[in-house]
């Protein structure tokens, strides 16, 4: 008996306040969309500093002959300067740091380079013009600065470069995008707040006489704000619905199907991270919901 | 069954009090007129019986319960002791005559069956059987009322205030709600009613509460509506 | 004594409904930044297309000795086949489609390649392994396929690049993004115009007692109606505003300071363009206001 | 000034008619009360002369305009012609009794001079003078009453209509309002009232109207409220 009440009350509101709460459902789909859209990005700017950091190694560059380096006035990097080299890394000082080091030869790095010219434009390159390198893997990709400060100096180093340099401007920007997402979140929530708040308010406005005569005739104070509350909390449901939704969607299409196929060489997030954002999307939702019903009620329904 | 100890209400501080230390006693079964000239505070007193407003001063006490001291939550067990019925009649105009009369009914958690067996029967003793179809707005004024009254005492509370119950009425059509609210009062009923007419209250001699400026000036029995009379 | 009646009225409807004008004015901020951005974005669209289409070449390159590449396997290009080549582009068929040809010597190729090697790991590279090629501006940048098919298969010539590949994909993204600001802009508008819809249903629900008693007295339609719908048209002006100061800075932080310094090889819009998506804006707010006033003002304060 | 022919009103296509031909004619400085029991549609009958109702049958003209072809755009001037009070005063609670009034004339486009002349002059007529800074919660019943009669009259309009002005006031106060009324009248302004109260029409002995179903069943020069009394 009293739940049929409730639930025929809630959906008598909402069909009431019809504009309104249709409002409420599309800012909650908008800001939930892009607290969304800032974790997912998060977890993607996680997601590639896993993957490449983990990949990323240091090449030591070595002298070959007739470099125009100052560093490499002296010729070609001799065996013993690279048993030298080798020496720091394994032992010494920065054995610690370094997880894996392997010893790329002027051939080496000529088999690799020639197997990614597909159209043979560098085919008059000779295996002698190649530098050979020290590829270091580092255990903790973060102390990159340490090991390179230790070997760049050393005879016979020509340069010392680090794969991850090239991801830090990426990475700035993604992070940019996370504070533009969350900072448009943060207003949005507070829009959807204040709407659930006025939501709220005009339902009991306009259903008044009902709750007025419920009071009257001694009815809970539970039972009469149970439909206010529902309806803010079904309203923001739904916008979170719709959130995830079109999370799931974007994910789907702009990363799963077009992105993954055109930009290959990066491992992105998928369908399932959205999953794992979807129920927090629901509990900020609800949240909302109470924290708007918990300001509002006392001073319209007043028991 | 209900009484006042000194009830004082003062609406907004520094203002004049609408009801100045006010005592009086109501037995079970007296049927008691409230009178005064407008803003003289009737409906305040009416206010502090259903706990609407809390007194600033004095006690207030009905039905066995001292209401100062009555916590917020137990309000609406007080309230399922009094039925209530005002000049406007209050009713939902998008429900009919039964549904209004039963929505009392539902929100307290009534089962459908006992609503089923218990509405009709009061729409028969407010004389409206046969029109439990109808909207209000395919009601005469008198029959509106009816149905407020039908809805306040639907669950057969043993208190039944009117607030001006005749006030949107023609003389004629008040005649019929006065005997339906005696008939209500002889099963026992305890029923208290402001009112601003004069010949209803001259008519039906019962005892008269009068209130001036929120001062208690006269509790009569078998009292008239005024005793100077313009 | 009118128009301060009506000011009276406006400011305070507008307060009398505080968090409802506040949600109006968030939603119409967040809405048009949106439409601010998908114009911002497209106008950068268009000026990288503009700038780098106008810059890009089409790179012939030609055959070096001892290419891996079938295509050149007889040898090294001979001064008559680049003659032949150069006739190709300048007269016949393309001489339409071309704008300047310029061709790049091995030396010169070198010297740019060693300009640009700045840690000198190519030190031991000479001329010789470098390939001359032909640097060929179009008139017309979309035309590339015609002049790529019409040499690539032209003797002595290894193969033919365009630059312009390179940016498809960006412009692809940017694209997206627009389609995606777009959408979100499309949803919040919509939003945007429910809310004012509602602010002034509750605000004209809010002033019943006026407006009844302005009509008893005979008060004028147009007296009646004016403050509800200039509560609107503040409201969402005010969130135009705001669009156009989070656009500036948005502008002003995001690209003209940081981009502008980091990326530096692009051309970007600035603020100047913020100035220019302004009024429009205003256009849409206030048109949002006007036809949220139509549909509801007639309904709720009949004279 | 106001005059009904065959004036019919249904609400609702298929109910039964609030008003049924209708015929009456009232010159001007008539002093008329419209009486009839609760739905015998006198609110009705006020309507279709302020034009907030138009009628679905016959003609309606007041003050030489043929309402049923008035302009919507035109209905404000015809309001200025046109007082009108009505039972639950319709003051702005937030406005002191001066800017009640004044409003009235602020949103016809009234100039400052001509509301700071007049307003008091209205307010002494209805005997408020001293009271202007009172803010509506601070006066009796009877003093909002009056209130809501100096706006209705603050431009001294040919046609004052009032709609039960006495309804929620008492026997003594409602004789002050109705003194106040008849000296409105003696202004040559005609007024025409609805109302229930019995007393005041048989104490006042003016033209009487009577509707029942939405029918005229009397009109009756120095008539009293009921032919068959109660
Ligand atoms: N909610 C309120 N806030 C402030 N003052 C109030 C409030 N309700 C009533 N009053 C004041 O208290 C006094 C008594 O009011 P009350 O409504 O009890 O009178 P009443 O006898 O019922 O009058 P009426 O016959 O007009 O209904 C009045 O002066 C009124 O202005
Ligand atoms: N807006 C409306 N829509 C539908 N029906 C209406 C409307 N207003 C009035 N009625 C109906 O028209 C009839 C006459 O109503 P009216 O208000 O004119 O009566 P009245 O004589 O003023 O009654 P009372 O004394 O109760 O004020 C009633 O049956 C009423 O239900
Ligand atoms: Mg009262
Ligand atoms: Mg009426």
């Amino acid at each position: 008996m009293r739940l049929r009440f409730i639930l025929g009350e809630v959906v008598n509101g909402l069909r009431r306040n019809g504009t309104m709460a249709l409002s409420v459902v599309l800012v909650t789909f908008v800001s939930l969309m892009f607290v969304g859209a800032a974790a997912l990005t998060q977890m993607q700017i996680d997601q590639l500093k896993d993957d490449w950091y983990g990949k990323v190694e240091i090449s030591i560059f070595l002298c070959p002959e007739n470099s125009r380096n100052e560093r490499c006035a002296e010729g070609a990097v001799t065996p013993e300067q690279e048993d030298a080299i080798r020496g720091v890394l394994e032992d010494g000082a920065l054995a610690g740091l370094v997880q894996e080091v392997y010893y790329e030869s002027r051939e080496q790095a000529y088999d690799k380079f020639v197997a990614n010219d597909d159209e043979g434009i560098w085919s008059s390159l000779t295996a002698d013009q190649m530098q050979p390198s020290f590829r270091v893997k580092l255990s903790d990709p973060e102390q990159y600065q340490v090991v390179a400060d230790a070997t760049e100096g050393l005879p016979g180093v020509d340069v010392v470069r680090d794969q991850r340099e090239i991801f830090s401007e990426l990475f700035r920007f993604l992070n940019a995008a996370t504070v533009v997402a969350a900072a448009l979140a943060a207003v949005m929530l507070l829009a959807a707040m204040l709407l659930i708040t006025t939501t709220i308010r005009l339902s009991a406005l306009s259903r008044r006489k009902e709750t007025q005569i419920m009071r009257m005739v001694g009815s809970s104070r539970s039972l009469i704000q149970m439909p206010f509350m529902l309806e803010g909390a079904v309203a923001a449901t739904g916008g979170a619905l719709l959130a995830v939704a079109g999370l799931f969607f974007g994910v789907r299409y702009l990363i799963e199907d077009w992105l993954r196929s055109s930009v290959t060489w990066v491992q992105y997030i998928g369908t399932q991270e959205v999953w794992s954002v979807a129920p927090w999307l629901l509990v900020i939702a609800v949240g909302l919901a109470a924290i708007a019903s918990l300001v509002t009620l006392g001073r319209y329904t007043r028991a | 069954m209900i009484r006042l100890d000194n009830a004082t209400k003062v609406y907004k501080r520094g203002a004049r009090p609408a009801l100045d230390s006010v005592s009086v006693e109501i037995e079970r079964g007296d049927f008691v007129f409230l009178v005064g000239s407008s803003g003289s505070g009737k409906s305040t007193f009416l206010k502090l019986i259903l706990r609407e407003e809390r007194p600033t001063g004095g006690d207030v006490y009905v039905a066995g319960r001292h209401l100062n001291k009555l916590s917020a939550w137990r309000v609406p067990h007080l309230r399922r002791e009094i039925g209530a019925v005002f000049q406007d009649f209050r009713l939902l105009p998008n429900k009919t005559v039964y549904q209004n009369v039963a929505f009392a009914l539902q929100v307290i958690g009534k089962s459908r069956h006992h609503i089923q067996s218990t509405v009709p029967e009061m729409l028969e003793l407010v004389g409206l059987s046969g029109k439990e179809r109808r909207m209000p707005h395919e009601l005469s004024g008198g029959e509106q009322q009816r149905v407020a009254i039908a809805r306040a005492f639907v669950n057969h509370p043993p208190i039944l205030l009117c607030d001006e119950p005749t006030g949107n009425l023609d003389p004629g059509t008040s005649v019929g709600i006065m005997r339906l609210l005696d008939r209500i009062n002889r099963t026992g009923t305890t029923v208290l009613m402001a009112t601003h007419d004069d010949e209803i209250v001259d008519q039906m001699r019962k005892r008269v509460i009068e209130l001036r400026g929120g001062q208690l000036v006269r509790d009569q029995d078998r009292g008239v509506y005024g005793l100077e009379r313009v």
